[in-house]
């Protein structure tokens, strides 16, 4: 069964349907995307049970599991050689655990959509055609096919946010475009570059393969990514400069510190489903990308920068989070926040130590489901009194006691509180991202240390948040009207939010869910790159 | 002497004609037109062409003008009122485009006749050299009668026959029209 | 009893543990309201049994230890399991010991509190948290522990959420917590980089890796790695940091003051007895890990603790902040004991300590409860807390009198009491550790010493106020009421105390009462050899001094307080120091948090008008390139065709002129072109 | 001593204002007196080169020509003019512009 592509495909078919649908019928459209994302989901559960973790994958096509290989495009362009283009889908152990995670935040966006009255079916359409390109994109081992679904996903977001969004909307739309496209261009330049120095070894044509990508073997000698010649732009190495795109292009999408403020204002404008998948899914892509393209198609040259790229995380997490301490919108907190623990993300990607890259890849997961939920929190609140500014309540425990719980325990699971998944990430980054200096990658300790500041501002803003909100007297803007609008959360709030941090929590307890499937994969990425070290 | 003479004729033709083109009263200028032929067919004289001189003054005070003059007479009768009211603006404004082309005529001519001077024909030299110039005693109108009737007697009857049909012509387009 | 005996311990280890888990998650899911109580109350006596039994199966026999892997990172396996050894045993059965004495009490204070239930569901979740800590086998599971217990304490601090004070004291409490974790954090990383293990028996066992390593030639080198050996040092002062702030170190002691805003009988068994004596427990666990200078470091941290904290009890007014500082210098008593190695008098202490410093909160408890119903019946405006307000109690709850006084001369280490012997054990070890050491280490005795005689006579300032004298807030309603509205705590409260009482008494600990190496506690954890020799005369003259000191303190005690002979200036400069904590929470206030909300506002600002306005930047070359462009559009490239078009159609307008069918315009253009063609010809 | 340059400066002089005359003048009489201007420039040119032609008299000569065709010119010019007058009653020539396309 090709269980990828179905699982790629199938939001396209839901796509279909409800574009087919007449009108009339708009109170089903959501049904129609509950089910097939569920479907979707009991799919990516199938490829969790089905996985081998025994298999490394990264560099090794054989590796690679529930692989379609199906030559897509084969164009003979005469003097500059063949066209190769397959259509090759395949995970392992990095891209599984995030499959999965996408395919349950989407039914958590699903979920938190329920109540959209602005043209439904243009917005579950959308919805699925971006459910298709982040499955997509995560599946995706031809660098064609990887590209055609990363500029896909970014049409439906936009177009979510512009039209779905909030007061800015059209700003903040416009702002997050730019940004991914403006690393996406440059990303493709690149991918370009590479096509025109790989080239398969079977058939000797240049090839789009990410996997052939990853082999120096593949290269041709000359060219411009080649690996003995020492080709330069702008008197830079190629290689080095091809790397610094890429890392570029995702870092966007992490994001890195001078390159985040598309997020705030993205995460601000968003519907709260958008912002669910924005900070559950589209974060990690960028975490993804620079795993599973930069750090495997040039191995070289991650083991040449990861200082900066340890630099540049450690400055997002104090960064971030100073930036969170600082805000009084409680959604830009907790976007501010995803700067934060992103950060975290790429301080293990740099460690280059198994702990320190599962880390990473844990606090990716986590941090899906935690961001996910405190986007679906504020989303809570704001349905009700359309107010989000953190000083215009106070003593919401006692008007909303369980919707006060669960905001309790979603903010001391992103605070690394242990128990929750969080924490596992958090810490093996730090322990990860310490033991570096001993196996030589050039990350000083201090990174680490510095590192771990951010652990103690999270708690910070998530506590001082917590007081100013929750505990104290009541205390409402918007008075008694606000007060009989403040219900407290319904059984639909909670039937997500349950299994979320039920989840957060069974991760925490028991890592080794995600670990197990992780580590063959991480210790081939290790090895893969201490070879240039 | 003889050179303040060719300078009073040249100055009178030339400033004769500069007025003749500025006037707007036209039977002025026709007067003015007649001192201009004077003027050059005293500047004939100087060239030694003492026959051309009479023939001009002959054919074109005689003949020429007293044409024009009729024809003015006939044609214009608007013109004929401004002939008796002339208190209008003595001189008509040249046009500028006509000025330019002329002025650059005129720099191109004295241009080329100073080039010109460099070099001289070599005809003209060995005149000058063999003293063949016509002198002003030579009985030009003998040598003339001579030549027309030897040398040129083709052109001249040619041109006989030309004067005829020019004077049958002018009188046919000059007559009156019956059928209008 | 035979049978159950039995049973593996690590079994009656996992079931102490689980009981109160199973008690929190039972109510944190079904909880209901009526039930509450009873379910945390029969998870803690389980607790109890099982931990009785684990100490009785484990205590001085073989080490026992069982895990099962947890998860694989990469090629490192971490392993979830427990590691019973006296210590762990001890701690294991101590928690449910004072844990069970405050659930009964609380059954009788807690009464009637709206959110009760959820009061039980918080002490068992720390409960649990708190025996998961001690029997952990694993550093990073200790982690784990370390911070819920954390947790648990943010929760029960900020137990009343409405009020503003609490809400505040927990936030504080859970980030100096925080910073400590931080310590804990790195100290895990350093450990796991140089022994690629977390395990405890791994590490810290016999001839475990931890004495396998050694520094030479300024490198730290294990059998797996080797680092500078600086890390050595931060590693064992990474732990103290995790120590100092759960233990309530100075300088990070400032939120175990605050911590008191929580319910009375959570500051008896948390903020008293056993969270704060976590620290402890950690740096006995690691302390193979410190060398030298680290231990020299956490004496001077201990000394400068006992004594700030001494001096700061002295200026309070509120009696459960009295305690709280007396707790703190009390924890720096025994971070001196691990300081100059004898970490097992510093456990000693802390398990004598965890009886009477509990029992003395829960008298406070009894009596704040007592005061709170006066407040609430004679409907007067008063803090129940205040000393000031108390007075001659004594004739109105004179058990609660006697139970307290008995836990303030154990504090005060009078003889015949627990706390004479564990005091003693460590101030004795730290004048015959000085003494093997040199002059300059005396001070460090001499100041315990000094702060031994303050804690006498601050305890005892306390039972004088309270307790002596008249009733001060009594004289101005007497007229008004006539029945006595102040009595004996309730039977429930009492029993609990009452126990706790017993445990104060030496006999518990040591059956000859005025050697501490007699006690079946020391032998235990014996260590195999202390770093200095004996000194058979401080055993004389240390407990006589104290004695001495104590007594003359309380002689002036009695006179400044009960026979009002006060001669100092209340106002004066130290005593107002000493009240505000010698302004050190305005301090950090100042720097730490103003500062980092200066700090974060900035950053705001940063990002907002410069990354953002460097985006806007880039925006507007962007627009205004292409506003030029869209410009040369218009006028460049469009008006070259523009201009193309225009000059073909003017020459053809123009050359239309021509042939206007005037002839005189035939005439111009004809002569034009002639000379035209002429200048050609004559200068081309 | 009149050298030729005299005659021919001159000459151009006469001939340029004939042709101002020509091209500027609104009015038929006025373009032939200029045509004659200019005819008459010419023949000033004639009969001053002729003073070097003894032999064959051709510049005097060819200047009676010149003044005869000039003559005839003029008379059926005149008659033209006569004849445009009474058609157009003008003998402005930008008037008469029957052959411009409208």
């Amino acid at each position: 069964m090709p269980i990828l592509s179905l699982l790629i495909f199938l939001p396209l078919l839901a796509t279909a349907f409800i574009l087919a649908l007449p009108t009339r019928y708009k109170s089903s459209y959501k049904y129609i995307a509950l089910a097939f994302t569920v479907v979707q989901f009991v799919l990516a559960g199938i490829c969790y049970a089905h996985f081998d973790a025994s298999q490394p994958g990264v560099q090794d096509l054989g590796g690679y599991q529930f692989v379609e290989q199906l030559p897509w495009i084969r164009l003979d362009l005469g003097s500059i050689g063949k066209l190769e283009i397959d259509y090759l889908v395949g995970i392992d152990g990095i891209s599984m655990p995030l499959l999965l995670l996408s395919a349950f935040v989407m039914l958590m966006a699903i979920g938190a959509s329920w109540n959209i009255q602005k043209s439904p079916k243009g917005y579950f359409a959308l919805l699925m055609v971006l459910n298709m390109a982040v499955m997509g994109i995560f599946c995706a081992l031809d660098f064609f096919l990887f590209y055609l679904f990363y500029e896909v996903m970014l049409l439906p977001l936009y177009f979510l946010i512009g039209i779905w969004g909030g007061a800015r909307r059209e700003y903040a739309a416009i702002k997050f475009f730019l940004y991914t496209l403006f690393g996406s261009v440059f990303m493709l330049l690149i991918i370009v570059g590479l096509y025109f120095s790989v080239i398969n070894p079977l058939t000797g044509a240049h090839t789009f393969n990410m996997i052939y990508m990853m082999n120096p073997q593949n290269y041709l000698g000359d060219s411009i990514f080649g690996w003995d010649g020492y080709q330069e732009i702008l008197g830079i190495s190629a290689r080095l400069v091809g790397f610094v795109v890429l890392f570029f292009a995702f870092a966007i999408k992490v994001p890195i510190v001078p390159l985040h403020t598309w997020l705030p204002d993205a995460h601000v404008e968003a519907p709260t489903p958008v912002s669910i998948i924005l900070a559950g899914i589209l974060l990690k892509i960028g975490g993804y990308g620079i795993i599973r393209i930069c750090y495997s198609i040039f191995p070289d040259m991650a083991a040449l920068s990861n200082w900066w790229l340890g630099l540049i995380g450690v400055i997002s997490i104090i960064y971030g989070a100073l930036n969170a301490l600082a805000q009084k919108d409680l959604k830009r907190m907790i976007a501010y926040s995803s700067v934060s623990h992103m950060g975290f993300v790429l301080l293990g990607i740099a460690s280059l130590t198994a702990e320190g890259i599962s880390g990473a890849m844990f606090q990716m997961i986590s941090h899906g489901f935690l961001s996910a939920a405190l986007f679906f929190l504020v989303g809570v609140v704001y349905d009700r009194v359309h107010d989000r500014n953190i000083y215009s309540f106070r003593g919401l425990a006692q008007l909303m006691p369980k919707y006060t719980g669960y905001v309790a325990v979603a903010f001391f699971a992103s605070l690394g509180l242990p128990g929750f998944s969080a924490f596992i990430g958090e810490a093996f980054v730090i322990i990860g991202s310490f033991n570096a200096a001993s196996v030589g990658t050039g990350l000083p300790r201090w990174m680490a240390i510095a590192g771990s500041i951010g652990i103690l501002l999270s708690a910070a803003y998530f506590l001082w948040t917590l007081q100013r909100m929750f505990f104290g007297q009541i205390r409402l803007k918007g008075g008694e009207s606000w007060a009989n609008e403040l219900n407290d959360i319904n059984s639909r709030e909670q039937l997500i939010l349950f299994p979320t941090l039920a989840l957060a929590l069974l991760l925490g307890v028991m890592p080794s869910l995600i670990f197990n499937n992780l580590n063959a994969s991480v210790l081939n990425l290790v090895s893969f790159i201490q070879q240039f070290i | 002497m003889e050179i303040i003479l060719f300078y009073a004729f040249a100055v009178l033709a030339i400033g004769s004609a500069l007025l003749l083109v500025n006037l707007k009263n036209i039977a002025r200028a026709l007067f003015l037109f007649f001192i201009v032929l004077f003027a050059m067919a005293g500047l004939y004289l100087f060239a030694l062409a003492d026959f051309v001189a009479i023939t001009q003054i002959m054919v074109y005070v005689g003949g020429v003008l007293i044409l024009m003059l009729f024809a003015f007479m006939l044609s214009n009768k608007e013109l004929l009122k401004d002939l008796q009211d002339s208190s209008g603006s003595f001189l008509s404004m040249p046009k500028w485009q006509a000025i330019v082309l002329t002025l650059g005529f005129l720099t191109l001519m004295i241009l080329g006749i100073n080039e010109w001077q460099q070099s001289i024909p070599t005809w003209i030299l060995q005149a000058r050299q063999n003293n063949t110039e016509i002198i002003p005693t030579d009985n030009n109108i003998q040598q003339i009668g001579l030549r027309f009737m030897t040398f040129y007697v083709l052109p001249f009857e040619i041109i006989s026959v030309f004067l005829m049909m020019a004077l049958i012509g002018a009188s046919h387009l000059s007559r009156k029209e019956r059928n209008r | 009893m035979n049978q159950l005996a039995h049973i593996s311990p690590i079994y009656t280890a996992l079931l102490t543990v689980a009981a109160p888990l199973v008690a929190f998650l039972y109510q944190a899911l079904v909880g209901k309201r009526d039930q509450s109580g009873i379910i945390s109350l029969l998870g803690i006596v389980c607790s109890f049994i099982f931990a009785a039994l684990t100490w009785l199966t484990i205590w001085n026999h073989p080490v026992v230890s069982a895990q099962l892997t947890w998860f694989t990172i990469g090629a490192s396996t971490f392993k979830v399991g427990i590691l019973l050894n006296n210590l762990s045993v001890l701690m294991l059965l101590l928690v449910p010991t004072v844990a069970l004495p405050v659930h009964i009490y609380s059954r009788a204070y807690m009464k009637g509190d709206p959110g009760v239930h959820r009061y039980w569901m918080y002490l068992s979740l720390f409960c649990f948290a708190m025996l998961g800590l001690v029997i952990m086998d694993s550093l990073l599971l200790m982690y784990i522990f370390w911070e819920l217990v954390g947790f648990a304490s943010y929760l029960l601090i900020g137990f009343w959420f409405t009020r503003e004070t609490a809400v505040q004291a927990n936030k504080k409490a859970f980030l100096v917590n925080r910073i400590g974790d931080l310590g804990f954090l790195i100290g895990l990383a350093i450990i796991f980089t140089q022994f690629k293990t977390l395990n405890l028996v791994d590490l810290f066992g016999e001839a475990g890796l931890i004495y396998q390593s050694a520094v030479t030639n300024g490198q730290w080198v294990s059998p797996v790695n080797s680092m500078d050996q600086i890390w050595l040092t931060i590693a064992g002062l990474a732990f103290f940091l995790a120590a100092m702030a759960k233990s309530a170190q100075f300088p990070l002691h400032v939120w175990l003051p605050d911590a008191m805003e929580g319910p009375t009988s959570v500051s008896s068994l948390i903020h008293a007895a056993t969270m704060v004596a976590a620290g402890v427990f950690l740096l006995a666990t690691v302390f193979p890990l410190f060398n030298e200078s680290t231990l020299l470091f956490i004496a001077t941290i201990g000394t400068i603790t006992a004594a700030s904290a001494a001096y700061f009890a002295l200026g309070q007014y509120d009696i459960k902040r009295i305690l709280a500082f007396s707790t703190i210098s009390q924890l720096g008593f025994m971070m001196v004991g691990i300081g100059i190695g004898t970490w097992d008098a510093a456990l000693f202490h802390l398990v004598t300590h965890a009886f009477f410093k509990c029992l003395l909160f829960l008298s406070a408890g009894a009596i704040i409860h007592e005061m709170t119903h006066f407040k609430v019946h004679s409907q007067l405006d008063f803090d129940p807390q205040d000393l000031r307000n108390m007075g001659g109690l004594r004739k109105y709850m004179p058990k609660t009198f006697m139970l307290m006084s008995i836990a303030s001369l154990a504090l005060a280490g009078f003889p015949l009491t627990s706390g004479y012997l564990s005091k003693d054990s460590i101030v004795i070890s730290a004048y015959e550790w000085a003494q093997s050491k040199g002059d300059f280490y005396l001070l460090i005795p001499i100041i315990l010493v000094i702060v031994s005689i303050l804690t006498a006579f601050y305890i005892g300032r306390l039972i004088f106020k309270a307790f002596f004298g008249d009733f001060r807030i009594m004289d101005q309603v007497r007229d008004k009421l006539l029945d006595a509205p102040l009595h004996e705590a309730s039977k429930t409260m009492l029993i609990p105390m009452f126990l706790l009482g017993l445990c104060c008494l030496f006999p518990v600990f040591s059956l000859n009462p005025f050697s501490y190496h007699d006690s079946w506690l020391m032998d235990g954890l014996l260590l195999d050899e202390y770093t200095f020799a004996p000194s058979h005369n401080a055993h004389v003259i240390i407990p006589l001094l104290l004695l001495i000191g104590s007594a003359v303190s309380w002689i002036i005690g009695w006179k400044w307080y009960v026979q009002q002979k006060y001669p100092l200036n209340a106002n004066s400069l130290s005593l107002k120091a000493a009240f505000n904590q010698a302004y050190i929470n305005e301090l950090y206030q100042w720097i730490f948090v103003d500062g980092a909300l200066k700090l974060a506002r900035f950053c705001y600002w940063f990002d907002r008008y410069v990354v953002d306005s460097l985006v806007a930047f880039i925006q507007f070359i962007v627009l205004s390139l292409s506003r030029l462009s869209v410009w040369m559009d218009k006028h460049i490239v469009d008006g070259f065709v523009n201009a193309v078009a225009s000059v073909t159609y003017w020459t053809g307008n123009q050359v239309r002129l021509v042939q206007n069918g005037k002839l005189q315009t035939a005439l111009y253009s004809v002569f034009l072109f002639v000379l035209l063609g002429l200048i050609y010809l004559i200068f081309f | 001593m009149i050298t030729l340059t005299h005659f021919l400066v001159v000459s151009a002089c006469i001939f340029c204002i004939g042709l101002y005359t020509v091209l500027s003048k609104k009015n038929a009489i006025m373009i032939l007196v200029g045509i004659e201007l200019m005819i008459n420039a010419s023949i000033l040119n004639f009969v001053a080169f002729g003073k070097y032609d003894k032999v064959s008299y051709g510049g005097q000569i060819f200047a009676l020509f010149a003044i005869v065709l000039a003559a005839a010119a003029v008379a059926v010019g005149l008659a033209l003019v006569l004849n445009v007058y009474r058609h157009y009653k003008t003998i402005n020539p930008d008037q008469i512009n029957e052959l411009k396309d409208k």
